[in-house]
């Protein structure tokens, strides 16, 4: 929070004081999730206007706030589609298609589906290859239940095909699940319905402003159109969901209710035009930054006309003989910022989302710290430092290390630790601990507070 | 209503660049304005052809006076539920500290974990402290939920039961206790769909285990309270080579032999109770332990404790190259976020009251219920079990229900319900008051202590948790919150005070 | 009420040592009991003989609850009294991360100014804020409200005008116009009294100026809401080389051309209106400003422009040793502790909103006030003054005052009445809504815009003001709390944004 | 509030978030002074329960609440004296005896309320001069008006003498205000009643858990005995203060009436057994530090048994030739800790206060601290390092120095930023700037934010 966290993928966006102030007062707070109704209208209230609300931004008739995340929204939608199927005896149909740049819970939510994921490949310019996805339609047409498409697609492309690529599915029976991790580039401009899903999740703590906690909590609440919303999950202690709503998918429900809140503040504060004007600003940011980039990286993958949606690869694979992605992620530390996402959906490489909550300044710091490190990029390749010695590869600098009356390194302490004047205007934090040791602690695996005799040896 | 709008418009505070950036972006991007921008991003076939259809902007001041009307409509009543909720008090030097502080809640999740060893250190807390009371020797950070962790847990235990064996042939029967909580098995019905899992339900005391059994659930207490003795049923799955999960109270494990100690493989709950509000469901952290034996099996995310360049220790996720990059045919899990604020806050809440506090809120609970039992049964009513931790339940005719709930109702009091009886949980913030007033609803008089345990002998914790330093060096306000300061600005010394 | 004592008592999260350290400090100090070391060192001459008699310690939780019962005593209703006291909306991202962070307010004054670069920034900002709106070029770091503000400016006038007289021959007349507010009015008898200063109130218009006259106070706008063209008298002032202060509204400022342009030596005024809630009297900051004359005579703390030892600018607390040392015999003020954490919120107002925003706000009131005005005058009631800024006032007869008061009491309305009028201020959260129920009251019907303004052309503000970048640059909520966030850890950069 | 902030006579001790967080609720916040009686229940019964608590701590009938800081409290205590003595046609009583020791504010507030200073002698032992009080009391028997006394003193001692001090001030017509700045010392214990006192002022912020707002806000109640009463002040708008009741010395009838919250907190939640601990804790924790400091420092004054009350004076005077107080008072933020009191009531010494909050682990690491810096004194008397170049006279060290490639001192890095362990576990904190100097500022006043262009220069 001290800087911007350009997580791709993630919607860092601000979570305001006024969204987040309601959560404690008592009469939100209070509240027992088996409460008689009677005594919970204001939630009522929330969650039916919430409920709307997303259903017009995503186009669609109906909605289930049951998910507490975007992996279980993931499921839930599935397994309506799976309803939807077995309620008109075509249980068999459990092929679910999946592209080759999909989120990792995609195939892990239609295997927990009972589906059989098929992938479908994508093309050189980082698209659904729609030839590909053609053909293992027609492939699995008998036993299609549904493509899984992340749209702007985890490239961060606007895929021009992504009509044709829904009129596919539904051509052959297939349903179109859209996972909404990238909402943050349709809101006010287009929709899951629009571009032909046929239900979707929404991530709240990305697109709708729910802090994203360290890991949590957060809402992934489905949308769905009338075909499939008789099968919204109900909850045995609850009215919710559809006429023939499957069972429940978590055990509130209207999943973490008291963080709906947030969203709703969100919503409330920026009316249609606003969450509008943000979808635009986020898109704005994400191609300021890839104009200000290009020349010094590549940027991997945008839309036809050259512009990215609210999100950018940028391919660090071209330096891969002088530094990994990972000495760019913990390189950026020292430059005072989180790094962006790191090796997805393509390995090698950091994805940028700056969100529309960052101005101009943030922006320009942000790109800035990156040209630098594509200069000290340079120095290792020029031979002025060597691969095993350079500021990249010994990143982060801990305050330890800088402070240390030995100084060991090729470079100067001031490279390391305040490589731009910036740095000394407030905006530096240091890193606690050097670069750890990922597969030390994988082979020993210790994940409780070891006992106190252990530190007496560190 | 915009005669004389407030200067001071939300879209302003939420949006980063103002006027004067835009127009230098648009510049930059050689574009005339955003519109033309976002024609250049945005394919012309899907674009949105009207302005969406919501309410009007609110300025933040409109909105919180309207929330605060609607707030209204909330009826705040004393809740005696329980049923997996309950209430808690929230230490103020962690509402403020944590809950309330930008610094905890906006993070994301620690993949770069050399800035975030503070937030790692709390969860590594948090898995000390479930392993601790679940007597279990590995714990996560978290899970969604209770359901969804008990059905973690089964499909855990169906994927290892069934590794060898051939498409078809696996044993797919997974037993749940018919006193488990019904929400449980809402979504273990949903759960066990897909895979062709067969739930089968009813008494355990009466289940026999099948050739197709991989796995049991049981609550504990359970979800009427009571306190039953697993452990003959438990050496009975073993010998079936049946695994074993407990939906368990985190609380009652202060007083409770905890299931680590009776053979479960593993053991999940909510720890909402530990200082973290009902929030009518959530959020909260649901808690999933487990043996070493499932140790790379475990679900979600997990903390580790490794070292860094130089050789000190450091922490970070494990096994994350797991969750990056599930394993996407074989995945039996798609978690990514889980509730870490709120694991956060559980574990601060554990760091707080340190091992005799926990105990204490679980003895007095106890003592509570014990009191209420004891005068209502006075007062001729029919306690259900004789053995319970926090939970009295009390058997009686429909008729007498329906009245029963109509005076409480009224009086702004929840029980929980059911055909036959009524329930009443006892927790941390009932108070003496409390107590009187729910006797009198049953026509009973003075609740007065009751010396004998209503939990049987063999079932009382005789070990020992939280005895890490951690949780026996900040008991005081200062003290806690110049620790949650420290975590909050990256440092942790590896958990060591 | 202790059958079942909650084991989290209060006491203990206050006292730091526990048992344990307690056993070990006594073995240190060699005594055996903490009672031998009380009894070591107060004198038993005066030792309490009986344990004091207050109320048995209360948990936080029950706390809590009581106190919630309490604050139901006290009746939110709509305030449009005015008299120095405003509704003002405090924004989220302050109220959070400076009003509720113990960062921010647990904090010693800044002596040790090396660690406390960031608040004596924000300090520094409330200065130039001040300055900037008085049009005057000194300002302190805030006093304790405006009446004594008023009395500090009176006695350094007292003291500067006399500062070559013989004792007996002071000039000790100080002119307080009958329109400054009453409050202020009684603060400065009190304070008048012992040095024997002879205050005369009354019409200033009519006030003629004696040999005796060494200061006048005057209020802008005035105590009725009227805005007053004080400057042929402020002239004749001088001419008598007498003082001139004014008290001053500082919203009204972003409008009204400031006291520091029509010859003000000294401006005091209340910055409550700038983000800080009422709280029923305070915790507010005063603000005093005055000219370069002045600089060393200034009241209360001022922060400074200094270096460090390696050459870099720096604050600090300006003429330290003045205060530890106030000069005895001659001290004229006794300020050490004054307002600072309420300086900070309304100069991080400033800062939020900058000048477009405050005007924005300063005219959004005055434009409503107008409105009303006209509403009020078209359903046939006399407005008392044809200038003003955010307060209309409406002359009435006692009897009808009675029964509008009865009746806007009933309906949840604060005015302000005195025997020939009502008051109505129209602050920062006054709603179109609000004005219609207000107009409904004087039997008027609809409130619409009126296009001329109140404030005649010679008194409208024609410069600048909040003109620095740190007053231009952090308008997002993301700026703003990092801005807030860098303040606290201490980073300050002279500033620059 | 990272670490214990020991300045003595300011009883920096928890505030706690109970005590705080009603202070926002708007039943609270959104109450003009000025409304109505009927609509300020609430607000009238903690009023009045504090004022009846405030009362028996002190051993009082009578409080005003409306004084907004200690120096108010005096100058509201002193005006209440001088009506008391107008109204028993004593006017003339304008004489105000003040020990030498007393705080600033003391004899200013006296100057305020039109009385005449007339200075005590303190003896050797830091005590008042008995002797010189008795004189003076006699010499000015006339127009004695009052007697100004801090207790415990300033000086952190029990005086022993008090009540007779009391007595001669009676004895000859004064009246004995007492500076409740000590009161931590006193609750539950004694009490200004007993000691002999008419009147005092108690800072809220200090003894009753106010935060210091980094220099306010603060609340000084008064309270006083039968005689005085009935002089407390009254208010233009309110029902409050004594019958013949002077004009108002705050705008507000009851001062910062909000924050009022926070010491009725205190006190509700401590009880009497818990207010009367916090002072015996507060009594434990200084002669605690005293013991661990005795040896290595001079602690200047005690009580008879060699107690201190809640606070000591530690004497770096007899280390003049090496360094100065302030020197110690830098050193100490290298070593994470706020600087105790500095030169007050003494030049060239410190003064801590540790007050009851504080646990033995952070007591310890505080004087952990000062005794590595006695170490640091001795290195420069051993000639190790000169006068001019050593960590104290260098101190703060600031990130900027610390990281800088060229090291220009004759110690260590690590001595500098570093000299203890247990700042590399988390309570290393950075002075943003060095050393600032105070003469060029006072000299060179500026106190507005200097045009943007200045900085273009710096
Ligand atoms: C594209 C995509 N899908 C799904 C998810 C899973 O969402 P959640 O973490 O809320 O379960 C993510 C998370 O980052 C994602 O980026
Ligand atoms: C002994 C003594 N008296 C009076 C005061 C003045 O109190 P205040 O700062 O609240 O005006 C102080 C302040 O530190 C003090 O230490």
């Amino acid at each position: 929070m001290h800087s911007m966290i350009s997580l791709g993928s993630c919607t860092m966006k601000l979570n305001a004081a006024t969204q987040m102030i309601p959560v404690s007062w008592e009469s939100w707070a209070n509240i027992h999730p088996f409460a008689p109704a009677s005594q919970t209208g204001g939630y009522q209230k929330i969650i039916r206007e919430l409920e709307q609300y997303l259903c017009e931004i995503t186009g669609f008739e109906a909605c289930s706030l049951q998910p507490n995340s975007g992996a279980q929204g993931e499921y839930a939608g599935l397994m309506i589609i799976r309803a939807y199927h077995l309620a008109r005896n075509e249980g068999h149909r459990n092929v679910s298609l999946i592209p080759s740049s999909a989120h990792g819970t995609n195939p892990a939510s239609a295997v927990m589906a009972g589906m059989e994921v098929v992938v479908v490949a994508c093309d050189e310019r980082g698209n659904i290859d729609v030839a590909d996805l053609r053909a293992k339609a027609e492939q699995h047409a008998q036993n299609l239940s549904c493509l899984m498409v992340t749209y702007p697609s985890t490239h961060g492309v606007f895929e021009t095909s992504i009509k044709e690529i829904c009129k596919i599915i539904h051509q052959y029976g297939g349903k179109v699940y859209m996972d909404g991790a990238n909402m943050n580039a349709q809101v006010g401009l287009t929709s899951p319905a629009i571009i032909g899903a046929d239900v979707c999740h929404l991530n709240l703590h990305k697109t709708f402003a729910i802090p994203h906690g360290g890991g949590g909590p957060g809402m992934g609440p489905i949308c769905c159109n009338a075909s499939l919303a008789p099968y919204l999950p109900k909850h045995v202690f609850a009215e919710t969901g559809g006429a023939q709503g499957t069972n429940a998918v978590s055990a509130a429900p209207w999943g973490s209710a008291s963080i709906l809140l947030i969203s709703y503040a969100y919503i409330k504060m920026l009316g249609g035009a606003g969450v509008t004007d943000a979808t635009r600003y986020a898109i704005l940011n994400a191609n300021y930054i890839k104009a200000r980039l290009e020349g010094a990286y590549q940027i991997l993958y945008s839309g036809e006309n050259g512009r990215s949606a609210h999100e950018m690869i940028v391919d660090l694979r071209p330096f891969k003989a002088l530094v990994g992605a990972e000495d760019v992620a913990k390189r950026l530390m020292d430059y005072g910022f989180h790094a962006p996402t790191l090796s997805f959906p393509v390995a090698g490489t950091i994805m940028i989302e700056p969100t529309e909550s960052e101005s101009k300044a943030e922006l320009d710091r942000f790109c800035d710290a990156l040209l630098a490190i594509r200069q000290e990029i340079d120095e290792i390749a020029a031979g002025t430092y060597t691969h095993e010695d350079n500021v990249l590869h010994n990143a982060p600098h801990t305050i330890d290390v800088i402070s240390a009356d030995k100084w060991e390194y090729p470079y100067s302490r001031e490279k390391a630790a305040f490589p731009l004047p910036y740095l000394r205007q407030g905006w530096k934090f240091w890193a606690t601990v050097g670069r750890i040791d990922q597969a030390y602690g994988d082979r020993n695996l210790v994940c409780v507070c070891p006992p106190i005799e252990e530190y007496m040896h560190s | 209503m915009s005669h004389f709008p407030h200067p001071d418009r939300f879209v302003n505070r939420h949006i980063g660049p103002n006027k004067h950036d835009l127009q230098e972006m648009l510049n930059f991007l050689n574009v005339k304005s955003l519109d033309e921008l976002i024609y250049q991003t945005v394919p012309d076939t899907i674009r949105l052809d009207k302005p969406l259809n919501l309410p009007p902007a609110q300025s933040e001041y409109e909105y919180l006076a309207e929330l605060k009307a609607t707030a209204q409509l909330n009826r705040l009543v004393r809740s005696y539920i329980g049923m997996g909720y309950h209430g808690t008090i929230t230490p103020s030097v962690i509402l403020r500290n944590v809950f309330q502080n930008p610094g905890w809640y906006t993070q994301y999740t620690p993949y770069q974990a050399e800035i975030a060893q503070g937030r790692l250190e709390s969860l590594l807390n948090f898995q000390t402290m479930v392993s601790d009371l679940t007597g279990l020797p590995i714990a996560n950070a978290s899970l969604l939920d209770e359901g969804t962790a008990a059905a973690e847990a089964m499909h855990m235990f169906f994927a290892e039961k069934n590794k060898r064996a051939k498409p078809g042939e696996e044993a797919n029967e997974f037993f749940v206790a018919d006193t488990v909580l019904p929400q449980t098995l809402d979504v273990l019905r949903t759960r066990a769909l897909p895979q062709n899992l067969q739930l089968v339900t009813g008494d355990w005391r009466e289940y026999v285990f099948s050739e197709k059994t991989f796995g049991v659930l049981l609550q504990y207490p359970d979800m009427h309270g009571a306190v039953e003795d697993y452990r003959a049923f438990v050496e009975k799955a073993k010998a079936h080579e049946v695994y074993v999960c407990v939906a368990a109270d985190i609380l009652s494990l202060a007083l409770l032999k905890p299931p680590g100690e009776w053979g479960a493989d593993v053991a999940v709950g909510n720890t909402q109770r530990f200082g973290v509000p009902m929030g009518f469901g959530g959020p909260h952290a649901a808690y999933f332990a487990t043996t070493e034996d499932f140790k790379r099996q475990i679900p979600g995310r997990i903390i580790g404790v490794s070292v860094d360049r130089h050789g000190n220790r450091a922490l970070r996720m494990a096994l994350q190259t797991r969750e990056q990059h599930i394993r996407r045919e074989k995945a039996t899990s798609n978690i990514c976020t889980a509730q870490a604020l709120l694991a956060n806050i559980a574990a601060m809440y554990a760091v707080y009251h340190g091992p005799a506090g926990i105990r204490g809120i679980a003895s007095r609970a106890h003592e509570m219920a014990k009191a209420l039992a004891a005068a209502l049964e006075n007062a001729g009513r029919k306690i259900a079990a004789k053995h319970f931790f926090d939970t009295v339940r009390v058997e009686m005719p429909a008729g007498e229900l329906a009245a029963l709930r109509q005076k409480a109702e009224d009086a702004g009091i929840n029980f929980f319900y059911d055909q036959t009886g009524v329930q009443i949980n006892v927790d941390e913030t009932v108070t003496e008051h409390d107590l009187a007033e729910i006797a009198g609803l049953f026509g009973a008089k003075s609740v007065a202590p009751v010396a004998t345990s209503a939990v049987p002998a063999p079932l009382q914790r005789d070990t020992e948790y939280l005895t890490h330093p951690v949780f026996n060096s900040y008991h005081t306000e200062s003290d806690m919150m110049r620790y949650i300061k420290r975590l909050e600005n990256g440092i942790c010394r590896s958990c060591t005070p």
